[in-house]
């Protein structure tokens, strides 16, 4: 075999050791790369901004703690934002194993604010089958959830006064990692029309630029770089800038491979051609 | 008149969901809003069937000297957290319960995750290859995307320009159109399945 | 950290190290992670559905007399006849009414979603080069789809334009997904470093 | 969703009045009042519960003309003509319409003052807001009652969709029951399955069918069960076993009902096994570790990937691959179509997979809807080019039939 030959099967366990090493440099050496905003994430954190003290929005917290690393930071800047403007949050989650860390995290933040559950937010817990769930809550919270995560009646809630379904806030921000976002829009936005943003994973987020152009969300934050921004533009910093070098280091080595993966591969066929 | 029954309520269920939509009364609300409900709680009566298959194979297991060890980890995984989770103050994050949840569910979904970081890089190194065009236009525009992360200077604003312009075009273009194919594509689903033509999921005897 | 934390951290990290075994090959301390996951998630969604759903969906509806709720408690329990050889004919029942609702409720919602909207989108002034070629896209992708013409002639050009459209939004999707594998790699080579920090401190 | 920008507009407006309002002390002898709105109007609010209504008013003369001071309008509701007046929203100038609804009869364990009532005469009262709280005379009042529809009027272009579309659809099927026969063009995803389940068959080993994360209503769900059946009844007859791991309940008793229908009807069902469907686990990422143990430890021949995935799918399609199995993936997520082209040998795209089942089965029936869907197509291309082309100049008739309003 030549050595095109062979490192065109290469072992994929040599791809996986320099993934490794270069994911382990930034966390040893400490190193910055600049980041720039974009008119899609602006949009929602204006949106927030511009919201006056007692408003009402909707946050989806529909992702589990496999997508924890990309879309926390979003959540933790979004609270922070609310919270530090005396907004008042109806918070669900979609997602089944998202609930536990959503409650940390929501608790959390709160308590840097002084912020009460029932008062200043409402924490509604879980259920599944998302599009059914949003259907619902489009006609009625208190169909689908009778009472909080914490087993109080929402009609016992401060905060839950004169909300009675999702068209009674200012607009929904959804953030996702799932088909979740798809529901949003489909069965949210399209049913009953109102304002949605949504924050996704880097994966999903080429999906959904159709449904800024269209009109059917009006905000869009992608992925980690997207966090990055919302942190930029918050103030409220949490993973989203830090994690910046490890992507670009990773993002390189990649490229590289691709290059490397296309030189033998040409090569080896000239050396066949011959 | 047990193979025909089930089909028939396949029929009538789908179409008086159908006519629902364009109903905009109390009633109509009324029968959306439970339909979508008595479907969920359809979906919380089937899990035992579901946990009592997962138990009894790995019940089997235990009795066959290769497998009982893992069929053992498994069991105990689950009882340990059913019996930790029986109480309503198990929810709060002090709990064993969430404990166990926040040191082996979180770390373990986290880490099986973040695998895809390694399969991606093996992924790319061996489809973006240039054999066909098709596999050469896939390999340059994940090229063009990625390079957008590492910082070339005044290179890095044509590169925005470009990915812009993809990700609003061609990408745009494409999404659109399998949404329309897949809407098609579900709708006729949807009619085959409310008429009865399909039914291969239903069974019979 | 005090060090009943500090034991939780280490279960932690030596489940994280055994699923990373897993990229050098299958081996017992994956098979490990893999069987123990496995049983606590079963066990935490049980709890989970007994909590969240069952006592609100189930007992909560029948303490407040919401009868209505008699038929789908009664086609629910139908899902069980699935293990009687004799019965399990009556499972279909319940299977048709979810299957039913499901389809009839998707028939419209994609109506309007996956048709109206897009097309709606789609028709866009020819005033500027993005516009002609998001149409030309659009249509190209679209007759790459159509099953019953061969993928000849004008119209084999046509399906070429159009998968060439396809696969660059593929690309696009593939190139924009890396960003997040690595954000999750590197929140788990974090995850382990600040334990290792901790471990030293506390050490 | 204008309509609701519009109202957050609007309050941002008036949170801004107000405050200026609060500043400066009225002053009776102030700057002049402006004339009050006209001619009020209260008529039902279409396509909706009957719990609300639209008051209409001509502009007041001081508005956008005249003194040019009206900031707002206020609109009061009653029960009766000269009952008492409770002011029930506010609209911004040149606004000419409110829409007044409530649906909740009870608020907080209390009677809502606010509740429409189907079927009972409102009145409504509009008064013109200017600088400094000050306000314009009270309009004459108007009334109306709220009427519960039984139609929705705005839902009529998707009306005529499903009506067309449904009519497409049978008539193709019709056809084909008379014993027309349709062509359809080859797809390599769909020729690949019987030479991937001979390939198992040759090397004695298991086929995998993984019908992903999402529940037994998606529809690709069912798509993928409906291909499960053919593929199950192929595996029946080469005596091949299927094995489908599945994450959902209900998905689990489908599936065992649609292997078991599919061997009957390949005449072995002694052949079935039902200890080959297994429930695994509801979590996404535990289920994943599941199917990759079943892939690595029982060796298997073929993979099919078919219905709603989400990360999963190139962490199944990678260890696929280290396997060495052959993979046939079809999934309508956008999102992940990618890793499959990329890491799997044949991949049906969107529409593709739901066209499996018609491929696979060669019922003509089936087929015939195949037609249908093309026919479906070709009506959105001429929509969108006619559409198009007339938008491009300035005739936006297309444009407003397939825009929907809901």
């Amino acid at each position: 075999m030549t050595f095109w030959e062979k490192l065109m099967n290469l072992d994929r366990r040599w791809i996986y050791l320099c993934i490794f090493i270069v994911v382990i440099i930034p966390a040893i050496i400490s190193f910055k790369v600049p980041v720039s905003t974009t008119p899609e994430v602006k949009k929602v954190f204006n949106f927030i901004d511009e919201m006056q003290p007692g408003d009402h929005f909707y946050l989806g917290i529909d992702y589990d703690p496999s997508a924890l690393a990309e879309l926390d930071p979003m959540t933790y800047a979004i609270l922070n934002q609310a919270f530090s403007k005396d907004l008042k949050v109806i918070i669900g989650c979609l997602s089944q194993f998202g609930v536990g860390m959503a409650e940390l995290r929501l608790s959390e933040v709160a308590a840097i604010y002084g912020k009460e559950s029932g008062i200043d937010y409402c924490f509604l817990g879980y259920r599944p089958y998302p599009a059914i769930v949003i259907l619902t809550m489009g006609v009625d919270f208190r169909v689908t959830f009778p009472l909080d995560y914490y087993g109080v009646p929402l009609d016992s809630l401060e905060v839950m006064n004169g909300i009675r379904n999702l068209m009674d806030v200012k607009g929904v921000v959804d953030i996702t990692a799932g088909n979740v976002a798809d529901m949003w829009i489909t069965y949210g936005n399209g049913r009953f029309g109102f304002p949605l943003a949504i924050g996704v994973t880097g994966v999903m987020s080429a999906d959904y630029y159709q449904y800024l152009q269209s009109g059917q969300i009006f905000g869009l934050i992608p992925g980690i770089k997207g966090a990055a921004e919302y942190e930029i533009l918050s103030g409220f910093e949490t993973t989203g800038l830090q994690s910046i070098p490890y992507q670009t280091l990773a993002h390189a080595v990649i490229l590289l491979f691709i290059i490397i993966s296309n030189v033998g591969y040409f090569a080896a066929r000239r050396k066949k051609g011959r | 008149m047990r193979k025909q029954i089930p089909i028939y309520f396949v029929l009538v269920s789908g179409i008086v969901m159908i006519i629902q939509y364009f109903v905009p009364s109390e009633e109509s609300e009324w029968l959306f809003t439970y339909a979508n409900d008595w479907v969920i709680v359809i979906g919380i009566y089937a899990l035992p069937l579901g946990i009592y298959s997962l138990v009894k194979a790995e019940f089997k297991k235990l009795k066959n000297p290769g497998e009982a060890f893992y069929a053992g980890v498994l069991l105990f995984g689950y009882f340990i957290m059913v019996f930790t989770g029986l109480t309503r103050a198990s929810r709060e994050a002090a709990s064993l319960h969430m404990v166990l949840f926040n040191n082996i569910l979180i770390p373990i979904q986290a880490t099986i995750f973040s695998l895809l970081a390694f399969y991606i890089a093996s992924a790319a190194y061996r489809a973006f290859r240039a054999r066909t065009i098709l596999a050469t236009i896939l390999l340059l525009t994940a090229f063009i995307i990625m390079i957008r992360l590492i910082p070339l200077g005044p290179l890095s604003e044509l590169n925005q320009w470009l990915v812009t312009k993809i990700l609003t075009i061609p990408n745009m273009a494409a999404k659109r159109a399998i949404t329309m194919g897949v809407g098609l594509g579900v709708i006729a689903t949807c009619i085959k399945i409310i008429l009865g033509i399909e039914r291969t999921y239903l069974g019979h005897d | 950290m005090t060090t009943v934390e500090l034991l939780w951290q280490t279960l932690a990290v030596l489940l994280t190290l055994c699923v990373f075994s897993f990229l050098i090959k299958d081996n017992p301390f994956y098979k490990f992670a893999e069987r123990l996951v496995a049983g606590v998630a079963a066990g935490f969604w049980t709890m989970l559905v007994y909590h969240n759903l069952f006592r609100d969906k189930v007992l909560l509806t029948m303490q407040n007399g919401q009868w209505a709720y008699i038929i789908p408690i009664l086609l629910g329990i139908g899902m069980w006849t699935r293990f009687s050889k004799k019965y399990s004919w009556i499972s279909r029942f319940s299977i048709a009414f979810y299957i039913g609702i499901s389809t009839g409720i998707s028939v419209t919602v994609y109506m309007y979603t996956a048709i109206f909207k897009q097309i709606s989108a789609t028709i866009i002034p020819l005033n500027s080069i993005t516009n002609i070629l998001i149409i030309v896209g659009v249509l190209c992708a679209l007759f790459y789809f159509f099953f019953s013409k061969a993928h000849t002639g004008a119209f084999g050009v046509v399906s070429r334009i159009g998968i060439y459209t396809l696969m660059i939004g593929f690309g696009a999707g593939f190139g924009l997904t890396v960003m997040g594998r690595i954000a999750l790699l590197a929140q788990r080579v974090i995850f382990i470093r600040g334990y290792v920090l901790a471990l030293i401190g506390a050490g | 969703m204008r309509r609701r920008l519009t109202a957050l507009l609007l309050l941002v407006a008036f949170a801004f009045a107000a405050v200026s309002a609060q500043e400066a002390m009225p002053d009776t002898t102030g700057p002049p009042l402006p004339a009050p709105p006209t001619n009020v109007r209260v008529s039902d609010k279409p396509d909706d519960t009957g719990h609300g209504v639209i008051v209409g008013w001509d502009l007041s003369a001081d508005d956008g003309a005249g003194l040019d001071n009206v900031l707002a309008y206020e609109v009061y509701r009653s029960d009766a003509a000269d009952g008492e007046y409770v002011k029930r929203g506010i609209a911004v100038k040149g606004a000419t319409e409110y829409e007044d609804k409530d649906d909740s009869p009870m608020k907080n364990g209390e009677p809502n003052p606010g509740f429409i009532e189907t079927g009972k005469t409102y009145f409504y009262k509009v008064r013109a807001m200017a600088a400094g709280s000050t306000y314009s005379e009270y309009s004459e009042p108007g009334s109306g009652q709220a009427v519960e529809n039984w139609f929705h009027v705005g839902k009529v272009p998707i009306l005529f969709g499903v009506i067309i579309f449904w009519a497409i659809v049978v008539y193709f099927i019709f056809h084909a029951r008379k014993g027309k026969e349709f062509y359809v063009r080859p797809l390599a995803g769909i020729n690949a399955v019987d030479d991937a389940i001979g390939r198992a068959t040759e090397m004695g080993r298991p086929i995998l069918f993984v019908l992903g994360t999402g529940t037994a209503g998606d529809i690709a769900t069912i798509a993928g069960f409906t291909i499960l059946s053919r593929v199950a009844k192929l595996t029946a007859e080469y005596q091949t076993p299927v094995l489908v791991p599945v994450n959902d309940p209900v998905m689990f008793a489908v599936s065992q009902e649609t292997v078991r229908t599919a061997y009957l009807e390949a005449g072995r069902p002694d052949s079935y096994d039902p200890d080959n469907i297994t429930y695994e686990t509801a979590m996404q990422f535990p289920y994943v570790a599941a199917v990759n143990g079943i892939m690595l430890r029982r060796k298997t021949a073929t993979n099919f990937y078919m219905g709603v995935f989400h990360a999963e799918s190139l962490i199944l399609a990678e260890t696929g691959n280290i396997a060495g199995s052959i993979q046939i993936s079809g999934t309508d997520q956008i999102s992940q179509l990618p890793f499959f082209i990329a890491a799997t040998d044949y991949t049906l795209i969107g529409e593709e997979l739901y066209a499996a089942s018609a491929y696979l089965s060669k019922e003509p029936i089936l087929v015939g809807t195949l037609k249908a869907q093309d026919w479906g197509k070709a009506v959105l291309m001429v929509i969108l080019v006619l559409g198009v082309v007339l938008i491009s100049l300035a005739i936006p008739i297309i444009k407003d039939m397939v825009t929907v309003n809901l």
